[in-house]
């Protein structure tokens, strides 16, 4: 699953196409919020020059409204904007299915009403087993393994503790596990997707569209991500 | 973790159990009259608590009320922050934690944490933005000189927010090595109830002091500024069981309680300024310590009690009372402190303030820091 | 009025029944248990008394000597010498004086008594050089800032041996209305006298806590920095009639004690650095506190008995004694106060303080007011 | 008595002989010092032009004992200077006959030995009735009456207190009395001599000696306040 920062460029829609046409099987698009405290410093740069360009959660959605897109969108934003009144709504409209909010962990779920949306889980290297059976049984769509402790963002291989989470994880959950945080090569997608049903690859992709690559060019990567991926079946 | 509808802990799951972890420990410590006795052996002999309680005689008279002032002005380093940094640090201590992180945005929260990590000897990393280690070369120096490393931030608008996102961050990778010492009642669950917990020696102590000194045992009212609202806090804790008026005073700029609307920033919910669309607006003060958008969730619960009242002043009031305040009593407060002052000078003889009325306010630091910024603003 | 050989009251004649009156106002206030109680009682609910007895536990540690700091840096004002001017202008209100007048070099003297000026609604005039007021800019606006007259004078060397002159010329023509506020423990008598015993609640207060804390009761030994030596005196006062060691340390530029011959200077007759012509010589200090030609006579005195002694610190150990005083402690102190760790460091584990001994030093004042100078001076 | 800082100029001396022609009937010789704190700004002003020229005490005595002049000579100087050992006996070799100290009040006096030299006190406005009876007895050669509370220098007018302590000051001894501080015109020594047997004229002397007066100009300036003194005994 790909990631993108939505009303990063003026033609940001387009790059949802070329992920599809790439073969990605779900796409994540980022809702730009102010305070990003819980990104690394590539999507932070997104969000910024997205927020510069005058993106709001609400345009970011009617963009997405707009087009047809084949495969499922997932959105993700800060609990600031997920927690306002109308965001489910909103969400909807765009035919958005799934959502992640970083920083609302499954303790403050109760407060996050957005029906017909699937809320999906992270769960870390560092979340204690019983933490993770309430994180497998409440999270929706899928559980997103966090690779390593840290933020989002590049990392040279893939970390070791990844693998025995997302064993962990499947332990607690019938849901797909997606692996995140780090994946940026596709040996790393092929080691992440021997171990984890799929994975998403936010940074990477996004240091591409931020140093000027184009739909087809970021679509290549895409591709080249989704090849790399053994299992046919793989969420890439 | 929560106060009403505000607190919380709206953290990434990667750090959910490290503040577990300080909950737990904190409960721990906190129920352990040896964790106690260290923490208050340490305010007594380092940083000089008590403080006093100091009639503003000729301030009172000519305002026809009763000032009290609480001194936190003539502290260790000069300002309520050295209250919780010591609690905190030596909590790190008690959990084996290796090191000491924080964010700082004017420096002084930066300052007051590597003092607490020097004399504990633990190291210190500070996450700073890179304009404002520009603009506050002197509190760089000074948290260098007491050891602290000072992480220059170059992310996002290159201050206190890209400082605090930063220091985050580095906790999430740091998790088990780095104790995040939080600087006011703000972050996810426990730093509000903890850092207040470490500032309620104010009001404690305050109480103490008025019932010894006030025919009336507890004074009208208690006045604090507010930024993320710790000394108002710690003050407010003293008397929120008493029939004393509860005042915080906020920056017109940075008003959270007064102006904010719900929303969750740093970790926790609470009031906070926003734009339509839900991103967070920047505060504007000339005091660094209320140049923030939130504020700590208690204040926002003790709002919707109507337990206390939420005022706003401008830079221009909080500069004249800085300056009465010295020509009346020789003391120069904190600019933070001087709006405090500011609301009572405003509201005395009104029905907000009525002439008679009796009024602790807390002195929550000293000027020295706003030397600069008032002769830029002031002509003497 | 003598100390020894030293002491004495070197004013014109027109001075003489001034300096008198203040002798006489003094000795019957000093035994009056109201005045006294005035006093005790601003020093605690207004300048923040008692100061605690600090033991650096880090840096004894390093240095196998016991250190106890007393902390006068956490007064308000941030040293030692509001505890003078508050008894003086307390005496100067008692007196039915009109104004308070006092000169002042880099502005500490002149921002104290502008402080206590300030606390009794008395008028204060501060005579500086014009080289200082530029110099000093920031200590001058506080001044303002706390309601005083900045006089500056632009005769002679334009700094603070002319704005002195320029004091004493003035209390001459004025010495009815106005009361002269000396510093330290210099002038003609009562002032080194009764300076002393304004500051002595140090010393007291340092006894008492070092009997409440030490096995033997009394510390090894007792150092304090000296440059009038205010803080010496009043620290040595509670420690004289016990076994205690004590030391005085200067700066290598500034040692009237050490290197002085004896002489006659500002009314009071002690050791003073001067040519073979008699002639005065400028002291040099990077402390302004340190940064004076001779010594309080009480001092010269106390030095030709053998009861204390007397050495010198140069600028670059100061600087050092700082710094590792902030790494070590998180206490920040004032460069002069410096003087006296630098000695400390330098003689710990030496035939001159045997590893193993204790060691009170007087931490005169905070290192706030130094972070520029020590910016421009040290690599961080 | 016209007042000189010694030093001041190359040809200082020059103007004691200027002094004697104009009529003074003793001349006071201040020895510059390094702190005139008790002096106003005219002999400050001159006290350091001297001291930048390298003057010190010795050098002026010796100066002085290589001229000649006919009427008494009188050093000021400050206590620092005084009190050095060997003064005395500098002062003597200079054929100095009297001493001003202003910083040694009476009751230090003790400490100052200078055998062969009348040490002459000064009574100022603000000295008690017993104070001026110890200061009549002590005092050698004349009483110096301070005729203003205050430093040396030039004012507009004689202070009224003048007279009143000039009469005091006479109940206290047999000695000649001076007065002095602030006289600068004929107008003012005229007043001055009808209360006293004399008049010490400094810092308007000095005024003009600073403002480049040399020894013609500034013996015809007190020429011309010895001329004002009626009573032809007066030492002016």
């Amino acid at each position: 699953m790909p990631y993108i920062t939505g009303g990063v460029r003026p033609d940001w829609t387009a790059y949802l196409t070329a992920f599809e046409d790439a073969g990605a099987d779900m796409i994540e698009v980022g809702l730009p919020f102010s305070d990003p405290t819980v990104d690394g410093p590539t999507i932070q740069e997104a969000s910024d020059t997205a927020l510069a360009r005058g993106a709001t959660p609400a345009a970011v959605l009617a963009d997405l409204a707009a087009i047809r897109v084949g495969i499922p969108l997932i959105a993700s934003t800060y609990a600031n904007i997920a927690l306002r009144p109308g965001f489910a709504a909103a969400l909807r409209a765009a035919r958005i299915s799934g959502l992640i909010v970083p920083d609302l962990p499954v303790d403050e779920l109760a407060g996050l009403s957005v029906p017909g949306i699937e809320v999906s889980l992270l769960a870390s290297p560092a979340t204690p087993d019983d933490r993770l059976a309430e994180i497998g049984r409440r999270s929706q769509g899928f559980v997103y393994v966090i690779s390593v402790m840290g933020t989002t963002g590049e990392r040279d291989r893939l970390a070791p503790s990844a693998a025995a989470l997302a064993a962990r994880v499947r332990q607690a959950t019938e849901l797909p596990v997606l692996l995140g945080f780090g994946i940026s090569t596709p040996e790393q997608a092929a080691e992440a997707a021997a171990v984890a049903d799929g994975v998403i690859v936010g940074a990477a992709v996004m240091r591409r569209v931020l140093d000027g690559a184009g739909p087809a060019e970021a679509g290549a990567f895409v591709a080249s991500l989704r090849a790399a991926l053994s299992r046919p079946a793989g969420v890439g | 973790g929560r106060f009403g509808r505000y607190g919380g802990r709206y953290v990434p799951e990667s750090l959910v159990p490290a503040c577990q972890a300080v909950a737990d420990e904190f409960a721990r410590a906190w129920s352990d009259p040896g964790f106690r006795g260290s923490l208050a052996g340490l305010l007594s002999v380092y940083a000089g608590r008590p403080t006093p309680l100091t009639p503003a005689l000729r301030l009172s008279a000519e305002l026809d009320v009763t000032v009290l002032l609480k001194r936190e002005d003539l502290t260790h380093t000069g300002s309520h922050k050295i209250n919780n940094v010591m609690g905190q640090a030596l909590l790190a201590r008690r959990m084996g934690r290796a090191r000491l992180i924080a964010e700082t945005g004017a420096g002084m929260h930066g300052v007051a944490t590597a003092t607490a990590g020097a004399l504990l000897g633990l190291p210190v990393k500070v996450f700073m933005g890179e304009r404002d280690v520009e603009r506050q070369a002197h509190n760089v120096f000074r948290m260098r000189l007491l050891g602290a490393e000072v992480v220059p931030v170059s992310t996002g608008s290159r201050t206190l927010k890209d400082a605090t996102s930063e220091a985050m961050r580095h906790w999430v990778a740091d998790a088990d090595e780095a104790y995040y010492c939080v600087g006011s009642v703000i972050g996810p669950h426990p730093y509000p109830m903890m850092v207040r917990e470490f500032q309620r020696v104010i009001g404690d102590e305050a109480r103490r002091q008025c019932a010894a000194e006030l025919p009336a045992a507890v004074p009208d009212y208690v006045v604090a500024c507010v930024g993320g609202g710790s000394n108002a806090a710690g003050t407010f804790a003293g008397f929120v069981g008493t029939a004393a008026k509860l005042v915080g005073v906020e920056a017109e700029g940075g008003a959270g309680a007064s102006n904010g609307e719900i929303g969750v920033l740093h970790g926790f919910q609470s009031l906070f300024l926003q734009d339509e669309d839900g991103h967070i607006e920047e505060a504007h003060s000339m005091a660094a310590g209320l140049d923030y958008p939130g504020v700590g969730p208690e204040h926002a619960h003790l709002r919707d009690l109507g337990r206390a009242r939420y005022v706003t002043v401008s830079d221009a009031e909080a500069i004249a009372a800085a300056v009465r305040l010295a020509r009346t009593e020789g003391i120069l407060p904190a600019i933070e402190s001087a709006h405090a002052l500011a609301w009572v000078i405003r509201a005395a003889g009104t029905s907000d303030l009525p002439a008679g009325s009796t009024v602790l306010v807390t002195l929550s630091g000293r000027g020295d820091k706003d030397v600069a910024t008032l002769m830029a603003e002031t002509e003497l």
